[in-house]
């Protein structure tokens, strides 16, 4: 719950310490991710991964403009949008590491986390399905006059897909308020996003009338700028908003991934534009934080990750005896 | 719904469900293609939209997404019910009812509930083709999490779909075409439960299992019957998942034989299925089994082909009397 | 085969003779309907029925465009789309008399006839169906180096749905010789196309970068033009190309469609642009031909229809004894 | 293919059958999402690309056009291959492999064929949780016009293959992940016919009837049995449509007792639907029979859930002990 309200506690216009909790959440995913990471090569985190990294202002920003009641539909590469939410990073952790402790006791592992608590809604392991149950869930909102958005986050390839085109052209027929996410990290695994998609992806949304704007998805504070604008044009009725945050990956597609299909020299240029890189720049510029700070909280975040992971595989895997379930 | 005893339409009892479900209960929400103004291509909810306004929507062409549109809001507090006009476009919906809905409740590790309700047109014997007669049940029946119901008779629809509503998960509600037309006494009760198969017929000697139209052929079949000499006993699964077993063994028990009845194929079909888990639990009760079933094609067209290629009254008592031996008793004039 | 030689004989430059076929053709698919719904009425025709009236010019439009060899995907409102690309009326009819000797042997019926001779590879009850196989055919035919090219008509309100979508993105991606030909007529059954389509159709093609036009899809000459345009890019290697021909049904969607829901006076003014008139006109002022000769086309058609219809009813049902059909 | 009597990997024994065919006949082409270049997420297909240029190509992610553009190549003279990457995917397929491919030979009164086969990865016990892991064969099997094969070594995936690419009509060919990595015998043979049960293993107390990776745990428990006195025979269903019913039931008449494994679901799943055909054809020749399969839930993540949740040969062995009445025996020390 700490975390939740941490998330979002940044609110439209920040101050240092808005600033700070920023950058704290990125540096939270890159260093949950990293410690995913060891911790699949140890054995401990089973099946595959889809790792955020290089992608944090993207789920930072856009969250830290949501407030409580907001829902969020993630995808199978969800952790960062589960902790840019305010997923309590123990229980997700330890849903990586099979625990019953985990977010969904174990059962649904990297994939496909749901933490109905923090508004989270799921994380969707078919690609696509992101797109789909957050326009459901942002017609729920308009129904039920709440006044709250949906928001899906999806990937560059995934706009190839049946859900994407029907679920558009549903919400902004039925002028539901949700965000559609689009996370440009220019490839849809191995391929270059231009070899399987015609056209540009902001066309798409753009030839349904559909709010639309392109975003430096590495700048969590032009991130936080541009959801603005799209999380009030959804609110006040005006319909769906779509915003593409380009970005990039740094680590593989999934687990097993020795990414050869990069072009040469291109992971070098973007990591000088790491979301952390740039988010500290712009820290120390624009709110005069000094460095050691900021180094201060990369090491609370280290040590808490230890924590996290020490927590995590002291707690109990789940009773095979429960393996049924009760279907209500 | 009236409160009289009179008798009402298949497609009455399952609009009245619907509009009583809305009226009780403001979370309910309907949704489809051409439900709301124009009611239905089956005329089946007329007056819904004109009573409840936006809660009754038009959708677009859009079979996944008005799927999911309904996972995503049963997961987020409304209960929608949505239509997907022929059960053979259910294949374009299939990822989100599958993937999505019946996976929640489990892999959430019960957080939370996912109440919706996908109410299909099912069912060959009106000349349609391949790809608007299709039983889906095949596809859907080995989802776990996804409760499959079909009801045989205008009270059961009425009662069963007041239950499917307020069911804590995803419910795929299948309504045969050619029972739309169909008038029965309305239901005594508001709901019924989903899972309990009804005896809706007792007999001695054999057991008729069947659900949806078939139940009614196996009582067709089982009036005839009587005139020959043989008791059946017909049972009405009116779900196949939940799939109450006990009732059928318990009637098996009794006649010690059994034919289960199928609108679809053999070989991957519900019949045969629910002949195995009766056989693997009752064996030693069982004198005779078998199953009545489409032959292993698409669904033709024409009259001649369509007749010959759905099970119906006719071949069921064919198939007893022949099974029993009647057949042989009858030709040897015994 | 005489009848499919006919249908696209006219070429792409036509003499009075080949007007006159056009016009004969359109007048065929009136008459056909009429008689397919006169003899639902009867009892003789099955299930349901989708009729073409007042499409008429579209579908023999774009057909009389192709070439031997060119493959076509028509829809369930798809006895048009087959006559105008030549199959058989006899064959056609006596599939929906549900005969041994329909153009399926009456496994088919009124929405999924496929006459492979004929170059139909299908006609799709399912709504999209048609965009997909036509988009595979093209994959086959530009694979083989055929040089032909694959067409698929659909509606407007099918512009909603996965395949349409997906296809498209896919075609353009492989530049495969396709024409997606969408036939407007203002409705996706009685839902007005407005209510459930967010932005123009149009735009949607072009959002993808695939050659678009629309035409007016009731004057056949116009059709042809445009649908000359777009078999000729699709047939030069340079990709799909995307017809959207702008059209209005006189008859119910279905067989039983009371039309409700049509704007006042709708109907009329569509009707004083129906594709015969249209076409009288044309052929009286472009080639001279006189109304004696048209209402001689008419009156020959009303006459092979009665002969057919009375050949089909003449015909055998399948015998039920061969209901199985082997799977190869 | 090695022409020596090597082993070969499962993986490598898809990518051959691929490769020999492409080679044979030019209309054999292949795509799907990153197959291409990448080679495939589960490493099946490198090299085809490059071998086979144009003929191997990478997709979007799009299930559906991408299963309808291989049913519009197949009716239009090419014999595409495509591949699902896990067959949980295959529900975003599905309107067309069920409503186009798997109708076409018959609703075009067999004016021609639809010869397409769809690659999918299936299979749990890798953790990767609910959507990853199905089984489709559920879904799937229930299909007429639609052949679904799932190979247990490989060697009959390459002889499989190749003779699923060579049918006229569609076939899911279905490769269970766990099965990747394992190396068996190269085939002795070019294609196996599809719809012809192996009986893999003789023995005469009981018929354990298993398909894919269950064939591999039935064979593991036969040798467990074995040692406990137990002559288990071992059917290898290999494909579910055309179902072989004779070679199950020729078992079952020399053994009397059958037990059915599936990774799936008893209820909706074919290991109770065989049941079911052989208790209506052979009923009088078992003296027991019953089904292995999971419980009626998603597929949990973690090791500990999944390890329960999926049949192994400890249980196959257990529960055969414990019907035959060995477990009493051994408990009364008998
Ligand atoms: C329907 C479906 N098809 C394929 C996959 C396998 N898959 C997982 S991620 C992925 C690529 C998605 O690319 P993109 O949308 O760009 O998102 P990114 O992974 O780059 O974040 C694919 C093909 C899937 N999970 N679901
Ligand atoms: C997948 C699918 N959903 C719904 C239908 C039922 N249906 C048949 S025609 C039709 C309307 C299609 O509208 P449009 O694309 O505009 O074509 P039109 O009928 O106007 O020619 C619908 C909804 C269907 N056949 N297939
Ligand atoms: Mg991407
Ligand atoms: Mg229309």
């Amino acid at each position: 719950m700490a975390e939740k309200t941490q998330a979002k506690a940044a609110g439209a216009e920040i101050d240092a310490a808005g600033a700070r909790d920023l950058y704290r959440r990125m540096r939270l995913i890159r260093t949950f991710e990293d410690t995913v990471q060891s911790q699949f090569q140890k054995g401990n985190v089973h099946g595959t991964t889809h790792l955020y990294s290089g992608q944090e202002a993207s789920g930072v920003g856009v969250c830290s403009m949501l407030r409580d009641g907001d829902k969020v539909a993630g995808t199978y590469r969800g952790h960062g949008h589960s902790i840019a939410l305010g997923v309590d990073p123990q229980k997700l952790m330890d849903e990586m590491l099979g625990r019953e402790t985990g977010a969904c006791g174990g059962r649904a592992g990297s994939m496909n986390v749901v933490d109905v608590e923090a508004d989270l809604i799921g994380c969707f392991g078919i690609v696509g399905g992101s797109i789909g149950a957050a326009t459901g869930a942002a017609l729920a909102e308009k129904l039920r006059r709440t006044g709250n958005v949906a928001v899906a986050f999806f990937g560059d390839g995934t706009s190839n897909q049946a859900y994407f085109h029907e679920s558009l052209n549903w919400a902004q027929i039925e002028k539901l308020p949700v965000i559609f996410v689009c996370e440009n990290n220019l490839y849809m695994e191995f391929t270059p996003i231009e070899n399987v998609t015609a056209g540009a992806i902001g066309s798409r949304p753009q030839a349904m009338g559909i709010h639309y704007r392109q975003v430096d998805g590495n700048d969590v504070f032009a991130v936080r700028e541009a959801a603005g604008e799209a999380i009030e044009h959804a609110r006040s009725g005006a319909g769906p908003a779509f915003l593409e945050t380009m970005t990039y990956r740094f680590v593989g597609h999934s687990r097993s991934d020795p990414g050869k299909y990069r072009k040469p020299g291109e992971l070098d240029e973007w990591k000088k534009r790491d979301p952390l890189v740039l988010g500290r720049k712009a820290l120390e510029e624009r709110y005069g934080l000094d460095p050691e700070r900021l180094d201060q909280i990369d090491a609370e975040v280290a040590k808490q990750l230890e924590e996290i992971v020490e927590r995590g595989l002291a707690a109990p895997f789940p009773d095979p005896a429960n393996v049924g379930g009760e279907f209500k | 719904m009236p409160e009289d005893n009179e008798t009402i339409e298949y497609r009455v009892a399952i609009r009245e469900a619907i509009g009583d479900e809305m009226d009780r209960d403001e979370s309910v929400v309907f949704f489809g293609e051409d439900v709301a103004i124009a009611g239905g291509v089956f005329a089946v909810t007329p007056g819904l939209h004109e009573r409840f306004g936006e809660r009754v929507i038009d959708t677009p062409i859009s079979e996944l997404a008005m799927s999911a549109g309904a996972f995503g809001a049963a997961v987020n507090g409304l209960r929608p019910i949505f239509e997907i006009m022929f059960a053979d476009f259910l294949l374009l919906s299939m990822d989100s009812l599958v993937n999505q809905a019946a996976k929640y409740w489990y892999v959430s590790n019960e957080q939370a509930p996912c109440p919706l309700v996908v109410r299909s047109a099912m069912g060959a014997g009106g000349n349609f083709g391949a790809m608007h007669s299709q039983s889906p049940i095949p596809w859907l029946q080995g989802v776990p999490g996804l409760k499959v119901v079909a009801p045989a008779t205008a009270g059961d629809a009425y009662a069963l779909l007041r239950q499917s509503i307020r069911d804590e998960n995803p419910v795929a509600f299948l309504e045969h075409k050619r029972l739309y037309s169909v008038k029965d006494p309305v239901s005594e009760v508001e709901t019924l439960p989903l899972g309990e198969a009804a005896v809706v017929r007792e007999g001695a000697d054999v057991t008729l299992v069947s659900i949806s139209k078939g139940v009614r052929d196996c009582l067709r079949a089982a009036d005839e019957l009587a005139e020959k000499g043989v008791g059946a006993e017909v049972v009405d699964l009116r779900s196949l998942r939940p799939l109450d077993t006990e009732t059928v063994l318990a009637s098996v028990a009794k006649t010690n034989r059994v034919v289960m009845v199928e609108e679809g194929p053999l070989v991957g079909g519900w019949a045969a299925n629910l002949l195995g888990i009766v056989a693997a639990e009752g064996l030693h009760d069982l004198d005779d089994a078998w199953v009545i079933a489409c032959p292993e094609t698409p669904i033709p067209y024409t009259p001649t082909l369509e007749d010959a290629f759905l099970p119906d009254e006719g071949r069921i008592v064919h198939e007893v009397e022949t099974r029993l031996g009647l057949r042989a008793e009858i030709a040897t004039g015994a």
